[in-house]
C-alpha cells in the first residue's frame, strides 16, 4: 500500500467514521473497526519495505516526505493493532456515555495522526502530526468531565510547552542544516559543534520527555490517564507516549548518529548521563509511587510513567542490544499495558465506573476471562518469564551489567520489585479475596472486550515465549541505524557473557507444571468451599464486612511514603498559581481611571523621548 | 545426550527436594535439642508429607491449585537453574537474572492462590511476605549485581567456574563486603527466624497457609523446602566455590544452613516494619559499599 | 512404636501418616488449655510423637476440647470441626466435655460434647496430667491402626441428627450444611465413645 | 525680544498644548476633561497654522501681478488646519453626546467614580 | 483592473446613501454593506496580480506627487484592503440580523465609515490623509463601541474617546512638525529627505506618530481602552475593533517607522515593546473570567507578537507576521463573532455560564475551538504557519536579545494556550451532559460567517502558500524604500 493512500485511508476514514456515526451507529462502529483493519493490513503489507513518499511539495517551502523503514514499520503495526484493540473494546464501553461520534473521530484522529507521526520522513510533517495528535488527545481525555477536566488541561499545557520547545529545536536545526527531511539533517549535521548538538538534543528531549514522561515532566500523565475513557487509556499508555520513545530513538540514532551522541560533550555532564539519571529516577520514583494509589487506573498509569523510564534507559544508554531492550519493551509494553487498562475497563464498565480498589473484590468469580487476562498483563509487566516483559527487560540489565554500569541496573531491578508490589495489589484488590454482595449479580465482559483482551494476552505469551520475532524486526531497524545487530534466534539472543533461551525456560516450566499438576492430582480429590466457608478464628464468615484490602503495603508505605511527595507536580501547580497571580496583579494597572490611562500615554511619549535624550538611538 | 539431561534434571529435583525436607527436619530437630527437648525424628517432615497427601482437602477455586502447583513448578525450574555441585542442567538459558526472575514465580504463585482463598490472615501474610521480599531484595540485587560486575559475565555457572580459578568470592577481598551482606540478609531469604513474621502462627494463623489443608499444604511445604535449599544454593554456588562435586556441594550446604538454624532457633520474630527497616538498614548499607568497592576496583 | 517400620508405611502409608503426625488444633475453651504448654514444650515434649500444635483448622487433624463447653463455644467447636480435614480426630480433655463435670447443672453448659460433634476419645479428671495427653494419643494410635477412629465418618453418616441437636441449643445456624441433610430420619441415635 | 517676537506662535501654541494636557491629565470632572481637549486642539492649530505662517506674509492668492510668491503665507497648514478643526468639532460633539449619556447612566460626571469597566 | 479609489469612494458613497435608501425599505439597508464590501473584495483581490507587478498609483485631481493628494496600492495595501473587505463583507452578513431594534441604519452608516476609514489609511500615500482616514476610522468606532447605549458601552466609549483623540492630537503635532520641517505631505517624499536633517527635530515626530498610532496599535501602555471597548461594543463590532482597527493602527506605525522614517537601529526597543505587549497581554487574559475580555487581552497579546515580529525586520519576520496578522484577523473575528453568538443565547459573559455549549450550539462551540486552536497555533489551522515563520525569522535572525525574548514568547504562548483550552474545555465538557434534543436552531446570517472563516483558517492552514507570494511582496515593499519613494517620485 502506498503511503500517501494509507494516510489517506485512516484519516478520511476518521471523518467518515464521524460522518456516518450521524446516520447509524452500528455502522459507524463497523467501520471505525474496518477503518483500522485496513491500515493494520496495510501496514503489515509494507514489512522490510525502505521507501519515500512525498506527500506535499510546498508547505511554506518545505516539503512534507513520508518515509517507511523498519523501525518505523513496527512502532506503525503496534500502533494499528492497539487501536483496532481499542476501538474494538470501546464497542460496548462507549455505548452508555453521550457523544459517542466525537469519541470515535478522536479516537481514529489520534491513531492515525500517530501512524502519521510514525511515517513521516521530514520535521515539518512530524510536527503537524505531533500537534493533531495532541490536541484530539487533549479532547478525548477531557471527555469524561469532572475531574477530567483539570487532567486535560494539565496535558494540554504541558504539551503545548513541549511542542513549542521542540518547534524551536526544529527551525534551530533548519537554520543550520538548510533543509527539515531527516536525510538532509543527519547528512548536513556533521559539521556542527558539540555545543550545539547539545542545546538541540536538549530541546528535543523535553519536547519527547513530556509525552514519554519523563521524571520531572511526567505530571500530566496520571490524572490524565486515569480519568480518560478506560479504551482511550489503553491507547494513551499503550502507544500515545511511546510516541516520545520513537522521537527519543529517530533523534539519537537516526539523525544525531549513536557514535556522536554517545561521546558528546564533558566525560561526566553530558546528555546522555543526564537522560540515564532521568531515566533512573523515572524508574524508582513512580514505581514507589505507585504503591502508594487507590485508584486502578492512576496506579497504572504511574506504572506507565516507571515504564518508560526503562525505555529511557535502553535508547540513551546507546549500544545495540540497550536499543534492542528499550524498543522490545516499547513493543511489550504497548501490548501489555492496553491490556491492562482494558481489563481495569472491563471491570469499571460492568461495575458502573467503580475504580477504588478498596472497594472491589473477589471478582475472579464472575469475570474469569477478565482475570486471566489481567493476569496475564501483570505477568508481562512485572516480566514472568515466558510473558513479554521478561525479555526486553533481560536485554537492558544484561547490557547495563556488561558495559559496566551496576548502579542503573541496581534502579532497573529494584523497580522490577516495586512493580511486583503494586501488580500483586492490583490483582488481588480487584480479582481476589472476598466478593462483596453487590457485587453478586455482576456479568461477565462482554465478547467485545473479551476478544481485545484474549488477543492482547495471546500475544503477550507468544512474544514472551518468541522473543525472535519482535527482535528480527528490530535487527533490520538497526542495520538500518548502522549498528551491529544482536545475534537473535527465534528463541532469544546469545551473546558472550550470557544467552537467553527462552526454549528451554518455556520447557521447563511447561513439562514442570504438568509433573507437577499429575502429582497434584495423584494426593485426595478436593472439595470446592465457598468464600464464606472461611477460617475466622472459629467464627462463622460475617458477609460483607471481611474486607481487608485497605492499606495494604501500610507497613512499608508508611514509611516510605514521607520520601515520595510529587514535588514536579508541586511545583507546576505553584507555578501556575504564581502565573495567576502574577497575571492578577498585572491587569491592575488597567485601574478604570481614565486619567491613569492618559498618563500611561504621556509617560509612554516621555520614556520614548528621554531614550533619545540619554543613548541617542536615532 | 538427552537422556543424560533428562537423568540429570530428575536427580537434580528430587535431590532437592530431599535435602529441603532434611534440612527442615535437621532444623526441627536441632531447636529441639537447643530448646533441651528431644524432638521429632529427623524423617518427621517426610511423614508430614505423607500424612497430607493422604487427607482431603479443601479448595476456594481454579486458582486456589493452580497457584499453587504454578508456585512449585517456580521453585523447581529455578533448582534446575542452579549448579549442583557441577551439575546445572539448563546452564545456558539466561543466568543469574533468569534465576532472579524465577524467584518470583514462587511467591506470586502463592500469593495468587492464598488471594483466592479470601482469607484475610492469607491476605495479611501475602502482604508481609512481599514486603520482605522487597526489603532483602535491596540488598539481595546490589550483591549479585556485585557479582556480576565483578565477574563480567550474568552466568552462575560461569561465577562458579571462575571460583575454582581464584578461590572463594567470599574470601576475595572486593566481594567480601557483599559476602557478609548476603549473611545478613539470609534469614530473610529462606523466610526462618527472625524473619519469620510472613507465617507468624500465633499471630497472622500461619498467614498465607491458612486455608491450606491436606495436599495444598504438603505442596506449600515442599516449595519451602525449595526455597530454603535455594538461598542456601545460591551462597554456595556465589560465595563458597559452589562444589566440584555433589557431596562437597552438600556438605557446604548443611554447613552453611545450620550457622542460620542457630540463629533461627534461639531468636524472637520481627514486626515487618521493623524487618524492613533492618534489612534496609545494614545489609543493604554493607551491599551498598560492597557494591561501590567493585565498581571502584574493576573500572 | 512402629514408626520406622518400612512394610507398615508401604502397606497402609495413609494410616501411618496420620497415626505420627497428628497435628492438634487445640480449642482453648477453658481451664484445660493451662496443661497444654508444659505438654508441647521442654517438660514433656509433644513433637517427639509428632504432635504439634497448628494455627487452623484446615492443617489440623486432631481436635483437642481443652475443658468445658459453653453454648456459645459450642459454636465455633462445630465451625471448626467442620472445616478440618478428614480424617480428623477428636478428643475431649477433662470432665466438662464429657458430662458437664462441676459445671453439671449450669444452664450455660453443654453437658454431653459428643451430642454435637462426634468425639473419638475422652481424658478425663479434673485436670487430667499432660501425660494424659500422651496416653490418649497412643490410645488413639491404636484406634487409628485398628481403624476405629471413625468419628468422621459418623459425623458425615447421621449429619441430619448431628445438625438437629446443634440447630436445637444454638438456634438457626449462619451457615449451610455440610452434608446433605436427610428430610426424615428415625434411625435411633448411637452411642459413640471409646 | 528678537527670540520672542520669532516664535511667539510656537510658545503661545505649546503653552495651549500643555495646558490642555494638564487639564486632562488633572481634571475629574469630564465636562472639564472635554474642555481641555478644546484647549488642547486650539493649540495644536495654533501651531500648525504658525508652521505656515510668514511675517508680513501676504494671503496665497495672485490677486495682482507682481506678487512673489516667496512672500505669501503657506496655504497648506491653513487647509490642515480647516480639516482638523471640522475633525475636532465631531470629535467634541461626540465627547458631549456621551457626556450627556455618562451623565444620564451614572449620574455623575467624576472620572474618578466611573470605574466599572477596570482589569 | 479598477481604479483604487472605488474601494473608498464606493463604501463611502453608499453608506452616505443609507439614510436615502431607509425611505425605500427599512430591510434593504442591512444589505448595503455586505454588498459594499463585496465588491470591495472581488476587485481588491483581481487587482492583487496587477499590485504584485507593479504599484499602482492614483493620483487624485491629476497633481502628480508631492504636491497632489494619491493613492499607493501596493501589495502591502492590497493585503489589508482584501482582509478589510472580507471582514467587512463576512460580518455584515452577521448582522443581517439587527443587533439592536432600533437605530439600524445608524449601526450600518457607522460600520461603513469606520472600514471605509480603514480602507483610506491603507491605502493613501499622504500624512495627512493617513491622518483623516485614521480620524474617520476611530470616530466610527468610538460611536460604535456606545452603540448598545448601556452603562458599559458609554463608559467604555467614553474612555476610549478620550485616550484616542489624545492620540489623534500628538499625530496632529507630529504632522505640523514634519510639514514645517520639509514642507512636503507626501510620505514617499518626506521618506527621500528624512536622514537630510538633525536627528532630534525627525524624532520627535516619529515618537509622536508612535505614541499617538500606537494608542490604536493597543501597543503596551497605550492599550487601557482596548479591553473595555473590545468588551462592551456589540460582538460584531468586536470583531472588527480587534480584526480590523488595531491591524490598522499597526499597519499605521509600521508605515511611520518603515517607510516614512526609515528606522533601522532601533528595533531591539520595538522587540521588547512587543514581548512585553505580549506577556502582559496573555497574562491578564490567563486570569480572566469575561469572555470578550479575556478575547480583548488576547487581542494585546497577538499585538505583541506582531510588534515582535515586524521588528526582526527582515523579509521573513515580516512575511510571517503578516501571515500572522492575516491569520489573528480571521481567527478573532470568528472568535468574536461566536463568543457573542453564545452571549446572545446564555445572556452572560461568564465563561463559566458557556457549559454545555457544545450540545447546545455545536456549530458555534466548534467554530469557536477551531478559532482558538488556530490562535494557539495549532495545526492544521492558520495559527501555525504563522507561529512557525515568525519562530523561523526569529532563530534565523539569530542575535542574544531575539533568542532571550523568544523564550518569552514560548512562555506567552503556553499561557495563551492554557486559557483558550479552558474555554474549550467549559464549552464541551463542563457540568453535566445534556441530552441532544436542546439544541439551539442556528440562524443563516450567523452560521454563514463563521463558517466561511472557519473554512478559510482551515484551508490556510492546509494551504499557507496560497498567500506566501503576495506575504514576500509585502515585506519587500515595507524593507526596500528606495524601490517604493522611486516608484512614487521619481
Amino acid at each position: 500500500m502506498k503511503l500517501e493512500i494509507l494516510l489517506a485511508v485512516v484519516f478520511g476514514g476518521s471523518l467518515l467514521t464521524y460522518l456516518l456515526g450521524k446516520i447509524s451507529k452500528r455502522a459507524r462502529d463497523i467501520l471505525a473497526i474496518l477503518v483500522l483493519l485496513a491500515a493494520t493490513a496495510g501496514i503489515a503489507s509494507l514489512y522490510g519495505r525502505s521507501s519515500t513518499a512525498i506527500l506535499c511539495t510546498g508547505f511554506l517551502d518545505f516539503p512534507l516526505v513520508l518515509r517507511i523503514h523498519p523501525f518505523a514499520w513496527i512502532f506503525a503495526l503496534t500502533i494499528a493493532v492497539v487501536g483496532l484493540c481499542a476501538v474494538i473494546f470501546s464497542w460496548h464501553y462507549i455505548r452508555k456515555k453521550g457523544r459517542t461520534d466525537f469519541f470515535y473521530f478522536m479516537m481514529l484522529l489520534v491513531i492515525s495522526s500517530m501512524i502519521g507521526i510514525v511515517l513521516s520522513g521530514d520535521f515539518l510533517s512530524f510536527y503537524i502530526f505531533w500537534e493533531i495528535m495532541s490536541w484530539s488527545t487533549f479532547l478525548l481525555i477531557s471527555y469524561n468531565r469532572e475531574e477530567a477536566i483539570a487532567a486535560g488541561m494539565k496535558y494540554i499545557v504541558m504539551s503545548v510547552a513541549g511542542s513549542l520547545v521542540m518547534l524551536v529545536g526544529m527551525i534551530s536545526l533548519y537554520t543550520q542544516t538548510g533543509t527539515l527531511v531527516f536525510e538532509g539533517i543527519t547528512r548536513n549535521l556533521n559539521s556542527a559543534s558539540s555545543g550545539y548538538l547539545q542545546f538541540i538534543l536538549i530541546l528535543f528531549f523535553v519536547a519527547f520527555g513530556i509525552k514519554n514522561a519523563i521524571w520531572p515532566l511526567h505530571v500530566w500523565l496520571p490524572p490524565a490517564h486515569s480519568e480518560a475513557p478506560s479504551p482511550f487509556s489503553s491507547v494513551l499508555s499503550g502507544i500515545l507516549i511511546k510516541i516520545g520513545t520513537f522521537g527519543f530513538i529517530l533523534l539519537i540514532y537516526g539523525i544525531v548518529q549513536v557514535q556522536v551522541f554517545v561521546n558528546l560533550g564533558h566525560a561526566l555532564f553530558n546528555v546522555r548521563n543526564l537522560l540515564l539519571l532521568l531515566g533512573a529516577v523515572t524508574i524508582l520514583l513512580p514505581t514507589f509511587i505507585a504503591l502508594l494509589q487507590d485508584d486502578a487506573k492512576r496506579l497504572l498509569a504511574w506504572s506507565t510513567v516507571a515504564q518508560a523510564g526503562y525505555m529511557i534507559l535502553g535508547i540513551a544508554y546507546g549500544t545495540s542490544e540497550s536499543l534492542s531492550g528499550g524498543t522490545l519493551h516499547f513493543f511489550n509494553h504497548a501490548l501489555f499495558k492496553s491490556l491492562l487498562f482494558m481489563v481495569v475497563g472491563a471491570v469499571e464498565f460492568r461495575t458502573n465506573g467503580v475504580r477504588d480498589l478498596n472497594s472491589l473484590g473477589g471478582l475472579i468469580k464472575k469475570m474469569p476471562v477478565t482475570f486471566a487476562a489481567g493476569l496475564i498483563g501483570v505477568c508481562g509487566l512485572i516480566g514472568v518469564p515466558l510473558t513479554n516483559g521478561f525479555v526486553s527487560k533481560w536485554l537492558i540489565y544484561h547490557t547495563l551489567i556488561v558495559n559496566h554500569s551496576p548502579f542503573l541496573a541496581f534502579v532497573a531491578l529494584l523497580g522490577t520489585w516495586g512493580t511486583i508490589l503494586y501488580s500483586y495489589k492490583l490483582i488481588h484488590h480487584i480479582f481476589l479475596g472476598q466478593l462483596p454482595r453487590k457485587y453478586e449479580q455482576l456479568n461477565a465482559a462482554p465478547v467485545s472486550m473479551k476478544v481485545p483482551m484474549i488477543f492482547l494476552s495471546l500475544a503477550v505469551v507468544v512474544f514472551g515465549v518468541l522473543p525472535g520475532l519482535p527482535l528480527h524486526v528490530i535487527n533490520l531497524s538497526e542495520i538500518g541505524f548502522g549498528m551491529e545487530p544482536l545475534a537473535i534466534n527465534m528463541w532469544g539472543v546469545v551473546t558472550g557473557s550470557g544467552t537467553i533461551q527462552m526454549l528451554n525456560i518455556a520447557t521447563a516450566l511447561t513439562l514442570g507444571g504438568i509433573v507437577l499438576w499429575l502429582f497434584f492430582r495423584m494426593g485426595r480429590k478436593n472439595t470446592r468451599a465457598d468464600q464464606l466457608d472461611n477460617y475466622a478464628a472459629g467464627a462463622p464468615v460475617p458477609a460483607d464486612r471481611y474486607q481487608y484490602s485497605v492499606k495494604f503495603y501500610d507497613p512499608l508505605t508508611s514509611m516510605i511514603a514521607p520520601y515520595l511527595k510529587d514535588t514536579a507536580d508541586n511545583f507546576y501547580s505553584a507555578l501556575a498559581r504564581g502565573i495567576r497571580n502574577v497575571g492578577n496583579g498585572i491587569r491592575r494597572i488597567y485601574t478604570g481611571d481614565v486619567g491613569n490611562y492618559v498618563m500611561y500615554i504621556i509617560l509612554f511619549l516621555a520614556i520614548l523621548i528621554f531614550i533619545q535624550l540619554y543613548w541617542k538611538v536615532w | 545426550m538427552v537422556i543424560v539431561l533428562v537423568l540429570q534434571i530428575l536427580f537434580v529435583t528430587l535431590l532437592s527436594c530431599l535435602v529441603g525436607l532434611f534440612l527442615i527436619g535437621l532444623s526441627r530437630k536441632m531447636t529441639a535439642r537447643i530448646h533441651w527437648r528431644y524432638g521429632p525424628p529427623l524423617s518427621q517432615p517426610f511423614i508430614d508429607i505423607v500424612k497430607w497427601f493422604s487427607q482431603t482437602a479443601v479448595s476456594h477455586g481454579k486458582l486456589f491449585d493452580a497457584g499453587m502447583i504454578f508456585s512449585l513448578t517456580g521453585s523447581v525450574v529455578v533448582v534446575l537453574f542452579l549448579p549442583f555441585g557441577g551439575i546445572c542442567p539448563l546452564r545456558g538459558s539466561g543466568g543469574l537474572l533468569v534465576i532472579l526472575y524465577l524467584m518470583l514465580i514462587a511467591p506470586l504463585g502463592i500469593a495468587l492462590s492464598a488471594g483466592e482463598a479470601a482469607n484475610p490472615y492469607a491476605s495479611i501474610g501475602v502482604s508481609r511476605k512481599l514486603q520482605l521480599a522487597f526489603g532483602y531484595e535491596l540488598s539481595l540485587l546490589m550483591i549479585l549485581l556485585s557479582l556480576m560486575t565483578y565477574y563480567r559475565t550474568v552466568s552462575i555457572v560461569d561465577i562458579v567456574e571462575a571460583q575454582i580459578q581464584s578461590g572463594w568470592s567470599l574470601v576475595q577481598l572486593p566481594l567480601v563486603v557483599s559476602g557478609l551482606a548476603y549473611l545478613l540478609i539470609m534469614p530473610a531469604i529462606m523466610g526462618i527466624r527472625p524473619f519469620e513474621m510472613i507465617q507468624a502462627p500465633q499471630e497472622i494463623s500461619s498467614g498465607p497457609m491458612a486455608e491450606y489443608g491436606g495436599k495444598f499444604l504438603a505442596f506449600a511445604t515442599l516449595q519451602h523446602a525449595l526455597n530454603i535449599y535455594i538461598g542456601l544454593s545460591l551462597f554456595v554456588n556465589l560465595f563458597l566455590g559452589g562444589g566440584s562435586n555433589a557431596g562437597y556441594f552438600l556438605i557446604k550446604l548443611l554447613l552453611a544452613f545450620m550457622v542460620f538454624q542457630v540463629i533461627h532457633a534461639v531468636w524472637p520474630r520481627f514486626r515487618i516494619e521493623q524487618a524492613v527497616r533492618c534489612l534496609w538498614r545494614w545489609p543493604a548499607l554493607l551491599a551498598f559499599i560492597g557494591l561501590i568497592i567493585v565498581w571502584v576496583t574493576t573500572s | 512404636m512402629d514408626r520406622n517400620n518400612i512394610g507398615k508405611w508401604f502397606k497402609s502409608p495413609g494410616n501411618m501418616g496420620q497415626k505420627y503426625s497428628l497435628h492438634a488444633l487445640y480449642f482453648c475453651t477453658g481451664c484445660g488449655i493451662i496443661e497444654i504448654p508444659p505438654t508441647i514444650t521442654t517438660r514433656w515434649d509433644a513433637e517427639r510423637f509428632g504432635v504439634i500444635p497448628v494455627a487452623t483448622p484446615r492443617q489440623a487433624n486432631l481436635f483437642l476440647i481443652t475443658g468445658y463447653v459453653s453454648v456459645k463455644t459450642l459454636r465455633y467447636i462445630i465451625r471448626s470441626y467442620e472445616q478440618m480435614p478428614e480424617p480428623k480426630y477428636t478428643v475431649g480433655f477433662g470432665s466438662c466435655p464429657i458430662n458437664g463435670g462441676m459445671y453439671w447443672d449450669s444452664y450455660n453448659t453443654i453437658k454431653h460434647l459428643d451430642k454435637y460433634i462426634p468425639v473419638d476419645g475422652w481424658i478425663a479428671g479434673c485436670m487430667p496430667r499432660p501425660e494424659a495427653v500422651f496416653v490418649a494419643v497412643t490410645h488413639l494410635w491404636t484406634l487409628i491402626d485398628k481403624g476405629m477412629a471413625t468419628g468422621y465418618l459418623k459425623y458425615r453418616e447421621h449429619y441430619t441428627k448431628y445438625r438437629r441437636n446443634q440447630e436445637k441449643v444454638l438456634g438457626k445456624l449462619e451457615w449451610p450444611p455440610l452434608f446433605s441433610i436427610e428430610e426424615e430420619n428415625e434411625k435411633s441415635r448411637e452411642k459413640v465413645a471409646v | 525680544m528678537n527670540f520672542l517676537s520669532e516664535y511667539t506662535y510656537y510658545i503661545g501654541a505649546f503653552s495651549l498644548i500643555i495646558i490642555g494636557l494638564y487639564i486632562i491629565l488633572v481634571k475629574k470632572n469630564l465636562m472639564k476633561v472635554i474642555i481641555g481637549f478644546s484647549i488642547f486642539d486650539t493649540g495644536i492649530y495654533l501651531f500648525l497654522i504658525a508652521v505656515g505662517y510668514l511675517r508680513e506674509g501676504t494671503a496665497p492668492v495672485f490677486s495682482k501681478p507682481g506678487l512673489d510668491a516667496g512672500k505669501m503665507v503657506d496655504p497648506v497648514p491653513q487647509a490642515l488646519v480647516l480639516t482638523a478643526i471640522v475633525i475636532g468639532v465631531a470629535v467634541l460633539a461626540l465627547a458631549v453626546i456621551l457626556a450627556i449619556k455618562i451623565y444620564a447612566h451614572y449620574g455623575t460626571l467624576n472620572l474618578r467614580k466611573i470605574k466599572e469597566q477596570r482589569w | 483592473m479598477v481604479n483604487p479609489v472605488l474601494f473608498i469612494v464606493v463604501p463611502l458613497g453608499l453608506a452616505f446613501a443609507i439614510p436615502l435608501l431607509k425611505y425605500i425599505s427599512k430591510k434593504i439597508i442591512r444589505f448595503v454593506p455586505a454588498l459594499a464590501f463585496l465588491f470591495n473584495l472581488i476587485f481588491a483581490l483581481r487587482l492583487i496580480p496587477v499590485v504584485m507587478d507593479h504599484q499602482v498609483h492614483v493620483q487624485i485631481g491629476g497633481f502628480i506627487p508631492p504636491l497632489g493628494i494619491n493613492l499607493v496600492a501596493g501589495p502591502v495595501g492590497m493585503l489589508f484592503v482584501v482582509l478589510i473587505a472580507l471582514v467587512g463583507f463576512l460580518v455584515s452578513i452577521y448582522a443581517f440580523h439587527p443587533i439592536k431594534e432600533k437605530d439600524e441604519d445608524r449601526y450600518h452608516i457607522l460600520y461603513m465609515l469606520q472600514l471605509t476609514g480603514a480602507t483610506g489609511v491603507v491605502l493613501t500615500g499622504d500624512i495627512f490623509n493617513l491622518f483623516v482616514f485614521f480620524e474617520i476610522l476611530c470616530l466610527a468606532s468610538y460611536s460604535l463601541v456606545a452603540y448598545l447605549g448601556n452603562r458599559a458601552g458609554i463608559e467604555s466609549a467614553v474612555k476610549y474617546l478620550i485616550q484616542g483623540s489624545l492620540g489623534s492630537g500628538l499625530i496632529l503635532i507630529g504632522i505640523g512638525l514634519l510639514y514645517g520641517q520639509f514642507g512636503t505631505l507626501n510620505m514617499a517624499d518626506i521618506a527621500g529627505r528624512i536622514h537630510s536633517v538633525q536627528s532630534i527635530s525627525v524624532y520627535v515626530p516619529l515618537v509622536l506618530f508612535i505614541t499617538g498610532f500606537g494608542v490604536e496599535a493597543a501597543l503596551f501602555p497605550l492599550n487601557a481602552w482596548l479591553p473595555d471597548a473590545h468588551s462592551s461594543a456589540p460582538s460584531t463590532i468586536s470583531a472588527v475593533l480587534s480584526g480590523i482597527a488595531i491591524e490598522v493602527g499597526l499597519y499605521a506605525v509600521l508605515r511611520v517607522v518603515f517607510t516614512l522614517f526609515g528606522i533601522t537601529h532601533m528595533m531591539g526597543l520595538f522587540l521588547l515593546l512587543g514581548v512585553l505587549t505580549l506577556l502582559i497581554g496573555e497574562l491578564c487574559a490567563f486570569s480572566q473570567d469575561n469572555i470578550k475580555r479575556m478575547l480583548a487581552f488576547s487581542s494585546i497579546g497577538q499585538i505583541g507578537l506582531l510588534v515582535f515580529a515586524f521588528s526582526l525586520a527582515s523579509t521573513l519576520g515580516i512575511a510571517g507576521g503578516f501571515f500572522q496578522l492575516i491569520s489573528h484577523t480571521l481567527g478573532k473575528a470568528l472568535l468574536f463573532l461566536a463568543a457573542g453568538y453564545m452571549i446572545a443565547h446564555t445572556g452572560s459573559m461568564e465563561i463559566a455560564s458557556f457549559q454545555g455549549m457544545g450540545k447546545r450550539m455545536p456549530f458555534t462551540s466548534l467554530a469557536f475551538t477551531i478559532g482558538a486552536f488556530s490562535m494557539v497555533g495549532l495545526p492544521p489551522f492558520m495559527g501555525f504557519p504563522g507561529k512557525f515563520m515568525i519562530l523561523k525569522a526569529a532563530l534565523h535572525d539569530g542575535q542574544m536579545l531575539t533568542l532571550i525574548l523568544l523564550v518569552f514568547i514560548l512562555i506567552a504562548t503556553v499561557i495563551e494556550g492554557a486559557y483558550f483550552f479552558r474555554v474549550v474545555q467549559v464549552l464541551y465538557f463542563a457540568g453535566e451532559d445534556l441530552p441532544d434534543r436542546e439544541r439551539a436552531p442556528v440562524a443563516f446570517s450567523r452560521f454563514v460567517p463563521m463558517f466561511l472563516f472557519t473554512g478559510l483558517i482551515i484551508v490556510l492552514g492546509i494551504y499557507p502558500s496560497l498567500i506566501t507570494d503576495l506575504l514576500d511582496a509585502s515585506a519587500l515593499e515595507l524593507l526596500d524604500r528606495p524601490d517604493f519613494i522611486k516608484s512614487i517620485i521619481p
